[in-house]
């Protein structure tokens, strides 16, 4: 706490010894934070999960429950003095909400009122502060659905919140967060639910505001190629406390904090990208690797909605070799799931062949597939959702084993489990523990047991890691790395993270809109994309190094302008 | 423990047990330590007013102690009230779960049966019911059990229908697991949460079923009795004021149903189920 | 009550009358169909049309009240072979003269239509009758097809024939042309008949309905609704001597007894009734200005032996049996102190209340007064013995009687009316004496129409025979006639005999009751019931409990069920 | 777990559209058609199941009706008149034959068309149940919401328990105390129904419509608060709640534009499943009030096995409460627009 009380004058948001404490925790959730942000400015905030990031943000607009007491100062500038927001009465939080401070949320989907057209929760930010008539106030609300960028914006206005997509109804938050010129806008998590393209350009806009409105930007975000290329400054939070913080170039290349740097480390790097399509490699034949585990022709499936066939996927010609490790990787919808679904024999086929195991998978039914499926594991993307939670960790892990093989003794199957919780590095005595005792890693690390007890010849992971923060990732794609050098599975690993793909993968499989549009070896498709997508997927990848993710903005902005 | 101490943490559902722990003792020791003549009537001390020849509540039309009536016909209220909630529980949760699981035609089936049992006012189907059958305390437990089993068959199969798209549901058939052994070892015990907080309101609502059919006069065969039977009884008193007859069964009655629904919503705080069906 | 809120002199003029609950009047044409005969619809009824002969209770005991039918003059020939009419000299309230035409009309109507007739069984009316005479306008002469008993043709046959105007019913259709003759040919009465009964099911159309526009009666409809809410008013034109006592009568319907009574303490009630637990209370009704009087029946109530049960029927059969168990049933405490005195001990086939000259003296003085140790040593003299559990048991079954299975326990089912909390204590108070002293007993509930529904008359091996003991008498079991004969009951075949009781000499005893001349064979016919029991006697329920308000007169209640309401009148 | 780059539910019709079929045109139309042929389902089943319940009435009605005293030949009469002696299947198809002309048969005890019988009791059951919800609404969606805002704090408590008690009170029970208190105790109200045969009659009474309705509206105010607070909490917790106090709109002013609607819908929905439950406690409280509607009707019907009675109360019943949650279930998704997405 030191005196230097010396602030500049263009501080628009200070937040000094900040605690917070939740009725009936004992631990404070935030624990002494500083923090400031000054116009024009963009500071992010990064953490691992439960750090208190968003503690700290709904704090500072005095949103925080009723269960939540804080105490120190939050102090936010409003026109030529401050307003304290700890303590402050409801009418004064009421008057300061949206005029002085507005906040971005996460999740798009639910953040807007979903019986409420767009223009009216456009709009009652506009007259909650203003004295503007109706009329005036939708108008306004077009016009700021215009500003960040929906077309159409006159009869977007008239539209609910579920007639448009996810990037949109972000920009809808912030066109509200937008409403009355705050001095500063609080956004956490904004880009988190969306998908790289996306992110990419609610990115651009943020940027774009902040820079011409001259309003401050607390950012939250647990994604390091955001603040590379958002961020002036960082705050490093850790266990309710800021670790480190500094200007973005420098924390970011050189993090003084151990916590930061394992951070940084924990990223998965992108290969240096070759962006023009004219560098791009010669259409290289698919090589079909000889001895697959599992192989499709000409597949396409679908699913029944509402009692009626909807194609999900068309032309799949996909295969995994003995031991292979092959991505899949594409935009949110492309159909990754539903060809990871088709390999489990989840789905049926409405055309093409699938061969499984040497086996075609239309020829067997009931029990005969069931079969089959011993030698295939799976892994799915939520570690807490694909444990039973009424199961112990043992018994979830042994369920292959009481499908497949009823008869192996109970010590048998005892030993087979210690074996496996060994090999993904957990305590012997996990197995009679229940999932809600471990975290995320952990979890992912027991489905990943429980998908190789049978040693399978195939292994199919959708998203293993997506759900997981950054230095955990590390660790299960560790985990995972390891097994497959030892038992020596094939491997579909389905994946929006280009960076993982391109630590993991030999091959690559990239798909859009239900189509398999470009496949080949990782290096060869990543390095040198032929398909303008594949190069506008990577484009859109921040990269957490300041200096690299300058180029990618220029190549993307260079990609969108042809 | 830390489930009994979220139990516990709401006050009133720590009430509620207590209340349904005294009343089982009340029901159960009560007539024990306080024995009084409930099979042979005794007309000539009948309709006697409380505190009348050691009678603390009176006695009723045919000369029965009305306080000793009152343990006797707790007996039969709430082992009716607990088997048919356990009954209809059970039906439900069997019901909805495949329903649920299997889904399509057989879901549809499943359910516009449902649908139409639930539009036929309960209380209507019992009285066809009892007038079909004489109703025994088993009969009564069958009766209110094969009326009552509906709702609990539409939670668990809208709980199944979630479960069912749950990852490890997906990853059991990814493994080659039989539906059968998905039903059993998955789906039926994660809507366990849902299925006991419903079953002790099932229970409260049988309890109280049972009240209804007496009332409607398709009581037990005498001596035995229920609360809801006394109540109704005494409600042909109540212009003489005889509130001995009315207040005590009707009392106990909610007293009893008040306590489970006090259970019921601290369990719900153990198994963090949401909402409840009336 | 006379206080309900409205000035003295319109009061005076109007009575509130309560109906039974839920037996609202649906039928007023005098021809009933099946099922249409309630006490209420006959009441109403007969206060528009008045009976050829009319019996009734209201005098103290039952008997023919001249003032209130058509006819003046009955005298039946020596053989008892006919009888000849003369009729009073009336008019219809349109003026026409009430003639033999009229009767003989109503005779040629049921005569071709006695299928579908409610009051129709075989043997009787209209089937005794073989010809009609009408030698003036004033005397009929009808001729019987054998000779019978004076009083029952009197009091059970005759009381059935209602004179209707043939000058204005003759009809077919809606505002048809009346034709006096069409009636004389079987298809023609059929024609008539048809028409009529569909305007008497057609109940919105009462009110305003030609039909009634002709009545004989002193009262005449002047409003029908629905939900059977009907107001009698003074016919104008009436000439005889019942005439109404106020001008305006309203009956009442209400869903539920609870409803009535609810009325009653409203004091919207002039005449109305209470139930039977309220007679403890009944200080608070004299309070709001009512007289509490019980209306006895001219009924008897019993549960009849089902004696073709495949178990317990041989058990039945046996008279030591059934002596046991009815000295098991203590009458008089469970008219007292169950049903607060708002029932009577019944010994006999003959209604005790109000006494009578059919009563033998062997039903009056009880044959088997209430005594548990009697009937033990009735059955132990019998073969039955004390079980473990006991119960007594017949170990060898011939001992005990014919059919008797070896083991066979002596555990009765009873199948009680629902409803009725008097009944209900009734039977549990019966059941722990019965299981007292041995006797097993079951109970088992339905509502009146399903125990009604469920004992057929039935053989052995037929699957609905398994009844035993069915109760339907809440309200008595059995209502009689004027003339209280037990042919429907206890006769072989007799249609109401439902549990089959077959007895070559209550055969003869009932047909002696039915012939001409003899006096005594209604005693004969009591004393034989009384010993011998073809069901089992049980207190015999009041009809209801009236509250009647003090104010009016006119008001004595006729056993035979019917209400008399031309006769209500305010006093001073 | 939310950062999940991957789909979310309510998105997946609409990304239905990537590999190149539209979504249908009127999903509102093809949801409202596949209600309506689901409700015709159920109330087929309906017909099916009561039917059958009847067959299993011990002795018929033929004894009942025509009371003790009739012989042998009028019973055998009166069944074959009502066709009692044809096969069961036969009489089911008979008695669907004429249900679709809308002909219910005819009252044997009170001598008048089902249809009418029903048409003059059914108003006055619907104003009293309509009585008894309306006021419950009124009383339990502020108290609800004002239960979810102060949750679990000692007003929150209290009228939670206050519910919890009234809905544990069987209605006949609650009914007798409020005629012990009211009409007994202090006389100030009657404890008799308005007896009026129509429903303008009923109405002139209100002082006799007080209990009853009293009586039918405290176990709904209990149910429908409980549910409000829950559906509240719920809305409560949404994002958009958040998203609109951070626009600086006034707590009250949340309330009543974002909270209200949001959380009425599970309980619109809830309503259409309470409709039988309604039905239920008119026949109780009918009985308990005297109050002369389909409650009353039913139950003596009940008693005197007047079959063709039984029957239509059931069917109308059902029928209503089939309505009842189709409507529900519309109303359900006209306040909520994600549902009626392509009407326009
Ligand atoms: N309403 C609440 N009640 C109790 N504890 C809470 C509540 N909200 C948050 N916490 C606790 O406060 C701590 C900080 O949570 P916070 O949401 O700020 O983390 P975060 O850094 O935003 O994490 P994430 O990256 O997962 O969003 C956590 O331990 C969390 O469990
Ligand atoms: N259960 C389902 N029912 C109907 N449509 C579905 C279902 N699952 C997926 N789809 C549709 O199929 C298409 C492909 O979906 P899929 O889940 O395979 O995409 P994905 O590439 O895995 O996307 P994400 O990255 O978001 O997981 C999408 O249009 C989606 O809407
Ligand atoms: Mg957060
Ligand atoms: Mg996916």
């Amino acid at each position: 706490m030191s005196d230097e009380r010396t602030a500049a004058p263009s501080t628009v948001l200070r937040i000094e010894g900040l605690h917070v404490r939740f009725a009936g925790r004992d631990e404070e959730a935030v624990r002494g934070v500083d923090l400031d942000v000054r116009a024009g400015e963009v500071v992010a905030v990064v953490g691992e999960s439960g750090s208190g990031k968003s503690v700290t943000s709904f704090a500072a607009m005095g949103l925080l429950p009723r269960t939540a007491t804080a105490t120190g100062s939050i102090r936010v500038a409003d026109g030529a003095g401050e307003t304290e927001i700890v303590g402050a009465s409801a009418e004064t939080l009421d008057d300061m909400r949206g005029r002085v401070a507005s906040m971005v949320f996460q999740e798009p989907m639910t953040a807007l009122n979903p019986t409420m057209t767009l223009g009216a929760q456009i709009a009652e930010a506009v007259r909650n502060h203003t004295s503007a008539t109706k009329a005036e106030a939708s108008d306004r609300a077009v016009e700021l659905m215009g500003l960040v960028g929906i077309p159409d914006a006159e009869r977007r206005a008239a539209q609910f919140p579920h007639e448009l997509s996810g990037g949109q109804r972000q920009r809808i938050v912030i066109a509200i967060a937008l409403a009355c010129d705050p001095t500063v806008i609080i956004a956490d998590e904004p880009t988190t639910a969306l998908d790289v393209t996306v992110q990419a350009e609610i990115l651009d806009l943020l940027r774009r505001l902040v820079r011409e409105r001259g309003t401050g930007l607390m950012i939250i975000t647990h994604n390091m190629g955001v603040v590379a290329d958002l961020a002036d400054r960082v705050f490093v939070m850790r266990r309710g406390r800021v670790v480190e913080s500094g200007a973005a170039t420098t924390v970011l290349t050189a993090p003084q904090h151990e916590y930061t740097r394992t951070l940084l480390a924990a990223i998965p790097e992108l290969p240096p990208a070759a962006f023009g399509g004219e560098q791009a490699a010669a259409a290289a034949e698919p090589e079909v690797p000889e001895d697959a585990v599992i192989s499709m022709r000409g597949v396409a499936a679908g699913y029944r909605v509402n009692g009626r066939h909807v194609p999900a996927v068309d032309g799949i010609d996909l295969t995994v070799g003995r031991g292979e490790f092959v991505g899949l990787v594409g935009e949110s919808g492309s159909g990754k799931s539903t060809v990871s679904r088709l390999a489990l024999a989840l789905l049926p086929t409405s055309a093409g062949e699938i061969t499984l195991l040497d086996r075609p998978l239309s020829s067997l039914k009931g029990r005969r597939a069931r079969r089959l499926l011993a030698q295939v594991g799976v892994v799915f993307q939520d570690p807490g959702g694909s444990l039973d939670p009424r199961m112990t960790v043992g018994e979830s892990i042994a369920e292959p084993l009481a499908i497949h093989a009823r008869r192996t003794s109970r010590a048998d199957r005892r030993a087979r489990v210690a074996e496996l919780l060994d090999a993904v590095r957990l305590p012997e005595d996990s197995a009679s523990r229940y999932p809600h005792e471990f975290s995320g890693g952990q979890r992912q690390r027991i489905g990943l047991a429980r998908a190789l007890v049978l040693k399978p010849r195939l292994l199919v992971a959708d998203e293993p890691t997506s759900a997981l923060d950054v230095s955990v990732q590390a660790e299960v794609l560790d985990v995972l790395r390891d097994l497959h050098a030892e038992l020596g599975f094939g491997c579909l690993f389905v994946s929006h993270d280009l960076g993982v793909v391109n630590q993991l993968t030999e091959r690559v499989v990239v798909m859009r809109r239900g189509r398999i549009i470009e496949q080949g070896r990782t290096a060869d498709v990543l390095r040198a994309p032929r398909e303008r997508y594949t190069q506008e997927l990577l484009a859109s990848v921040p990269s957490p190094d300041p200096v690299q993710q300058r180029e990618r903005r220029q190549a993307r902005a260079g990609l969108l302008e042809n | 423990m830390n489930a009994f101490r979220r139990f516990a943490a709401n006050r009133l559902a720590l009430v509620g047990l207590v209340v349904l722990a005294v009343a089982v003792l009340f029901v159960l020791i009560g007539p024990l330590l306080y024995p009084t003549e409930q099979v042979r009537t005794a007309l000539e001390s009948a309709n006697l007013a409380p505190g009348v020849e050691g009678h603390p509540l009176g006695t009723d039309a045919l000369g029965y102690d009305v306080l000793g009536r009152l343990m006797i016909a707790g007996r039969t209220s709430l082992l009716v009230g607990i088997l048919a909630g356990i009954l209809a529980t059970v039906i439900g949760t069997m019901w909805g779960a495949i329903a649920g699981y299997v889904g399509g035609v057989v879901d549809a089936v499943m359910m516009r049966i449902v649908d139409a049992g639930i539009a036929i006012p309960a209380i209507f189907l019992l009285l066809v019911l009892s007038s079909i059958v004489q109703p025994s305390e088993w009969v009564m437990i069958l009766v209110i059990g094969l009326v009552s089993w509906l709702v609990p068959a539409r939670l668990v199969r809208a709980e199944a229908l979630s479960v069912k798209t749950r990852d490890y549901v997906v990853a059991a058939r990814a493994m080659g697991g039989s539906h059968s052994r998905i039903v059993v070892r998955h789906i039926v015990p994660n809507t366990v949460g849902t299925v006991v907080v419903n079953a002790t309101f099932q229970v409260a609502d049988a309890i109280l079923l049972v009240a209804y059919v007496s009332f409607l006069g398709m009581g037990l065969q005498p001596p035995a009795t229920d609360w809801g039977a006394m109540l109704s009884n005494g409600l042909s008193l109540i212009y003489q004021n005889a509130w001995w007859l009315i207040l005590p069964p009707g009392l106990a009655i909610v007293l009893v149903v008040c306590a489970l629904n006090f259970i019921g919503d601290g369990l719900r705080d153990v198994f963090d189920v949401k909402g409840k069906t009336a | 009550s006379s206080d309900s809120g409205s000035s003295p002199d319109e009061t005076n003029d109007e009575i509130n009358y309560a109906l039974p609950a839920n037996a609202t009047p649906n039928w007023l044409v005098p021809l009933a169909t099946a099922g249409k005969m309630t006490t209420h619809n006959s009441s109403l009824i007969r206060a528009m049309y008045e009976p050829l002969v009319a019996y009734d209770g209201s005098m103290g005991t039952v008997d023919r009240v001249p003032s209130a039918d058509l006819a003046d003059e009955i005298t039946f020939s020596d053989d008892d072979t006919t009888a000849t009419i003369t009729l009073d000299e009336r008019t219809w309230s349109d003026g026409e003269p009430i003639t033999s035409a009229d009767v003989a009309f109503w005779i040629d109507l049921v005569k071709a239509n006695k299928d579908v007739w409610g009051s129709y069984r075989e043997g009787s009316m209209p089937d005794l009758i073989d010809s009609v005479e009408t030698p003036d306008e004033k005397t009929v002469v009808l001729n019987f097809d054998d000779a019978y008993n004076e009083e029952w043709m009197l009091a059970s046959q005759l009381t059935l024939i209602v004179p209707i105007p043939v000058h204005a019913w003759s009809i077919t259709e809606d505002g048809g042309e009346p034709d006096p003759e069409l009636a004389k040919t079987p298809e023609g009465a059929a024609q008539i008949w048809e028409y009529l009964v569909s305007e008497g099911e057609d109940l919105s159309s009462y009110e305003g309905n030609p039909l009634f526009d002709t009545v004989s009666g002193p009262l005449s409809l002047s409003a029908f609704s629905d939900s059977g809410s009907v107001t009698l008013v003074a016919n104008e034109a009436y000439d005889g001597d019942d005439a109404a006592g106020v001008s305006t009568i309203n009956f009442l319907p209400y869903t539920s007894t609870d409803a009535e009574v609810a009325a009653v303490r409203a004091g919207e009630v002039d005449y109305g009734y209470i139930p039977t637990s309220e007679l403890s209370g009944a200080e608070q009704y004299e309070s709001l200005g009512y007289d509490v009087v019980n209306w006895d029946g001219w009924a008897i109530t019993y549960l009849p032996y089902n004696f073709h049960n495949p178990e317990m029927g041989p058990v039945y059969s046996q008279l030591s049996v059934r002596q046991a168990l009815q000295h098991l049933v203590d009458q008089d405490t469970i008219s007292d102190v169950v049903w607060n005195g708002a029932a009577k001990p019944g010994y006999g086939p003959v209604p005790q209340n109000p006494d009578n000259k059919f009563l033998a003296d062997e039903q009056r003085e009880n044959p088997y007064p209430f005594d548990p140790e009697a009937a033990k040593s009735l059955l132990e003299e019998n073969g039955w013995s004390l079980g473990s559990d006991g119960i007594y048991v017949c170990e060898t079954g011939a001992e005990c009687g014919e059919g008797i299975a070896d083991g066979q326990k002596l555990s009765i089912t009873i199948l009680s009316q629902s409803g009725n909390t008097e009944t209900d204590n009734m039977f549990a108070s019966m059941k722990s004496t019965f299981e007292e002293a041995g006797v097993g007993v079951t109970i088992e509930q339905a509502p009146l129409n399903t125990v009604l529904g469920s004992i057929p008359q039935c053989e052995p091996e037929s699957p609905e025979c398994g009844w035993e003991l069915p109760f339907f008498g809440t309200a008595g079991s059995w209502y009689f006639p004027a003339y209280p004969t037990g042919e429907q009951l206890f006769s072989t075949g007799g249609g109401s005999n439902f549990g089959s009781y077959d007895d070559a000499e209550m055969n003869e005893r009932i047909a002696k009751t039915l012939e001409a001349g003899d006096e005594t064979a209604m005693q004969e016919y009591s004393a034989y019931g009384a010993t011998e029991l073809p069901v089992m006697w049980l207190p015999n329920p009041v009809y209801q409990v009236s509250v009647i308000d003090s104010g009016l007169t006119g008001v004595e209640q006729d056993s035979l069920g019917n209400f008399h309401p031309q006769r209500w009148a305010w006093g001073e | 777990m939310s950062r999940t780059p991957d789909a979310v539910p309510a998105t997946v019709a609409a990304r239905a559209t990537v590999a190149g079929t539209r979504p249908r045109r009127h999903p509102f139309l093809f949801f409202l058609l596949r209600r309506i042929g689901q409700s015709i389902i159920v109330i087929f089943v309906v017909t099916v199941i009561v039917f059958a319940l009847l067959q299993m009435l011990p002795g018929g009605p033929a004894r009942g009706v025509l009371g003790v005293q009739a012989t042998v030949e009028q019973i055998a009469q009166f069944n074959h008149e009502q066709g009692y002696d044809r096969p069961v299947w036969e009489q089911y198809l008979m008695f669907l034959g004429r249900l679709v002309t809308g002909d219910l048969g005819q009252s044997y005890l009170l001598n008048m068309p089902v249809s009418d019988a029903i048409a003059q009791r059914l108003p006055k059951t619907l104003l009293l149940t309509g009585l008894s919800l309306v006021i419950a609404l009124l009383i339990a969606i502020p108290v609800g919401i004002f239960q979810a805002v102060r949750r679990n704090r000692g007003a929150d408590y209290t009228l939670s328990t206050l519910a919890i008690i009234a809905y544990s009170t069987p209605s006949f029970f609650l009914g007798m105390l409020l005629i012990m208190l009211f009409s007994q105790g202090l006389g100030i109200l009657p404890a008799n129904a308005p007896q009026g045969e129509s429903v303008l009659a009923v109405l002139a009474e209100p002082q006799r419509l007080a209990l009853p309705v009293l009586t039918g509206a405290i176990p709904l105010v209990a149910n429908f608060s409980r549910y409000m607070r829950s559906s509240a909490l719920d809305s409560l917790s949404e994002d958009y709640i958040r998203t609109a106090r951070s626009k600086g709109t006034p707590f009250r002013r949340v309330l009543s534009r974002h909270l209200l609607r949001n959380s009425l819908t599970p309980v619109v929905a809830m309503l259409g499943y309470q409709l039988p439950v309604m039905f239920g406690g008119a026949l109780v409280i009918e009985q308990l009030f005297n109050y002369p509607g389909m409650g009353l009707l039913f139950w003596s019907a009940a008693q005197s096995s007047d079959f063709p009675v039984l029957l239509g109360c059931v069917l109308v019943i059902s029928i209503a409460t089939v309505a009842g949650s189709l409507l529900a279930d519309i109303i359900q998704a006209v306040l909520d627009p994600r549902t009626r997405g392509g009407l326009s």
